[in-house]
């Protein structure tokens, strides 16, 4: 156990209190970064089907080392295997599992989070940047439930949950929870609602560093 | 653990309400649930919306469905069949409600609604009464109609082979409407033939995945609608 | 060989005389009634694969008696086979062929064809009767070719071959070409268009039973 | 006897002509048809406007027909991915067009564009910079974009296994955007690792019909992209 443990959430706790939100039986897509440590941390006794866009459901972990097949990967490109009872299938229909409402969860990684769910993820809209956008806004507008899990401020230190979203939308209203390394907020009507704070935080540290007004828990 | 495996035919079809809009798989006989049609029979719902390429044969089946007064709409390509007079009569009364849709744009408005498109542009029935009161837009230099997705709240299929997580295959043209109404509806019902353990299936062999499927009840020895059509038989 | 082969084509001729326009490797779709005869004559030295809406590719001969499976059947339920090679699939993709023009020919029954090639083959119009119209209107929208084999005349003796239909559309200026009983007939811009009389039979003697003005070969 | 199996790459890429449209299967490495767009580069077809998901990596395939000046236009949706610096250096020049699309969006306007759908709508990037210009409809109180159908004149594609009629499966993974692409194209060529007798597929597999495929190469020792990067090879 690392000192920092002490305050805050590390990536992997994030992950890991992400994870404990998913109930038995939920299919789920994780964005690619820290969403795809989720998969480590689903609790004992429940069993979560892993969607892929690429064309996989019932996805598993990582190959052993020298088991890697180039032609069974992620949406991020990385070397996976198949559990027993998964599926392949192409891209339109992969899609329609999305795109229909078929997937419970999806957890995404952000880049601002405004308060009525606004999500920004793909783009900073900075002219010179080579735009790519891949299945960020399918999943966004057709997955049940978004979760986001993102550190709370940038590597600068400026919020990323705001107000209203500067960078160009993924999609719009669409995030439920978000998990970030100082506490669990939900999206509500009245705007982000403390759910859980991280252990040694409290709630005017996290409100001092977001960018709109908190809700208490 | 995941295991989507219910009990009986009457457990499957328990929470279909009344006034439900069911989709019911087959095309004729071929793939039609005919164990949980008549198991819906004796749970009772009614008024019913119906969605199959047809209206059953005989007195069994979806034709003894629509004789037990359970349908009030029927959406359809082709209601007239051989050996099928219940909704002929009752249609010519006045009884039963028709939608009737060109084969291909039933299917298409099924996937539509299982895939999240709302609306698509068909050149299928421009020009034909079929397309009346329809929008009709001018794409590239040709006319096409606008039509809708179409969703279900259950779907009642039959398939091959299933296993725990609801991954399924057919047997040959008993595919047809089967994994399109199964992305389609809130809750997909299946009748299988066999029930395997996962990863009896090869994934790349799967025709519907799991994530389509809800609940499943093995039938080992279904019925042939068209050996009870031929003896008579009358459901229930 | 029946008497009437000396005047005119019967129903198995005007299968044969179509079967003959089909050519190797073509995918082809046949209605229901006589074009389903003409799987039996395609020429020698073709091979032609065939389409059923309710999902295969290769359809073969109808079964040995004893060996039908009423899981295997085509379009009109009639029990089929299928041809090593063939392939199934759901009436989502099966359709996608038909309306994505990937068919090349359909054959078709009509109850009435106009001279710009409106089709009218699924309802007489008449308020009473159970109205029915399968994959027909998908099947003349998508098709890239659809040819039609009908008598030249109706039981009662009407023109089948119009001016203008006064029975409810299948398509609009959809068909190409006409088998019946007396001739083979092409639709072009100028209108009807002899393309062969069959034996015994002049052009008057079409000309009479055709609802509008023919153009002769 | 239909067979449509051709005896090399170059034969199979002979008619694709200069400002062609080119879709060409895979998501990253899986599934890239690497023989084939080789042989695209020797045959020398340029102005080309390609689909893919990306833009490939390092300086062979997808990248180095990108290099090779050959794709005035890519249709993607990930044209940033590990080791693709080909297409982001054209682009920053202005000497590459882009047109960016949703993953699922341009998934589902090719499955449209082969199944004889000119026009869609969609829940997807409604709200966003990708909407921008694009009609939006309210259906059943929710916003949708219309999207269009987009075909090509070639697409090149690779499978598992492939008989004399075009039947054809894939790898795992690799399948993605394969079937979808070969119902979208005029004319399908498709690499195989294996050809096999028809028949040999069992027809309830079969993930590509046979009609939608027009030029059949067998590649059975087909390169690996991803050991070609690492090894900074270029092609030609």
């Amino acid at each position: 156990m690392s000192e920092e443990q002490n305050f805050g959430w590390n990536r992997e706790q994030m992950a890991e209190r992400a994870a404990q939100d998913i109930p038995n039986g939920a299919y789920v897509n994780l964005g690619i970064g820290i969403p795809e440590k989720v998969v480590r941390y689903v609790p004992e006794g429940r069993e979560v089907i892993y969607h892929t866009e690429n064309g996989l459901l019932g996805m598993g972990d990582a190959p052993e080392p020298g088991m890697e097949d180039p032609e069974l990967i992620n949406a991020g490109k990385k070397n996976v295997t198949a559990i027993p009872g998964a599926a392949y299938f192409h891209h339109a229909d992969s899609f329609s599992m999305i795109r229909g409402g078929h997937i419970d969860i999806c957890v995404l990684g952000a880049m601002q989070v405004a308060e009525n769910g606004d999500l920004a993820n793909w783009s900073t809209g900075n002219p010179d940047a080579i735009p790519a956008v891949g299945g960020a806004m399918d999943l966004v507008a057709g997955v049940k439930t978004i979760n986001v899990i993102t550190q709370h401020v940038t590597n600068k230190g400026y919020p990323k949950l705001v107000e209203k979203c500067t960078f160009p939308l993924t999609g719009v209203g669409v995030v439920s929870r978000i998990y970030t390394d100082l506490a669990v907020i939900d999206v509500t009507p009245e705007g982000f609602k403390i759910v859980e704070l991280a252990p040694g935080v409290d709630f005017d540290y996290v409100q001092e560093r977001t960018g709109c007004k908190l809700i208490a828990a | 653990m995941i295991n989507k495996q219910v009990n009986s035919v009457a457990q499957a079809v328990a929470n279909i309400h009344d006034g439900a809009t069911v989709m019911i798989g087959g095309f004729g006989e071929a793939g039609s649930p005919i164990e949980l049609i008549h198991a819906l029979i004796d749970q009772g719902a009614k008024n019913l919306t119906v969605v199959n390429n047809n209206t059953g044969s005989g007195h069994v089946g979806l034709a003894a469905l629509i004789e037990n007064k359970r349908v009030s709409k029927m959406i359809c390509s082709f209601p007239r069949t051989a050996n099928s007079t219940v909704f002929p009569e009752l249609y010519t009364k006045g009884e039963i409600e028709l939608e009737l849709v060109p084969q291909g744009t039933l299917a298409e408005r099924i996937r539509a609604g299982g895939a999240g498109v709302p609306a698509f542009y068909t050149a299928t029935s421009v020009g034909t009464p079929l397309a009346e009161g329809k929008e009709v837009r001018s794409i590239d230099g040709r006319d096409y109609v606008l039509e809708y997705g179409l969703k279900a709240d259950f779907s009642l299929i039959k398939c091959l082979r299933a296993d725990r997580y609801g991954n399924l295959v057919y047997n040959k043209t008993a595919r047809n409407f089967a994994p399109i109404m199964a992305m389609a509806a809130e809750t997909t019902i299946v009748q299988t033939k066999e029930f395997v353990n996962a990863g009896e299936i090869d994934p790349e062999v799967v025709v519907t995945p799991g994530i389509f499927v809800d609940q499943i009840v093995t039938v080992d020895s279904p019925l042939h609608e068209s050996e009870l059509v031929a003896a008579g038989e009358v459901y229930p």
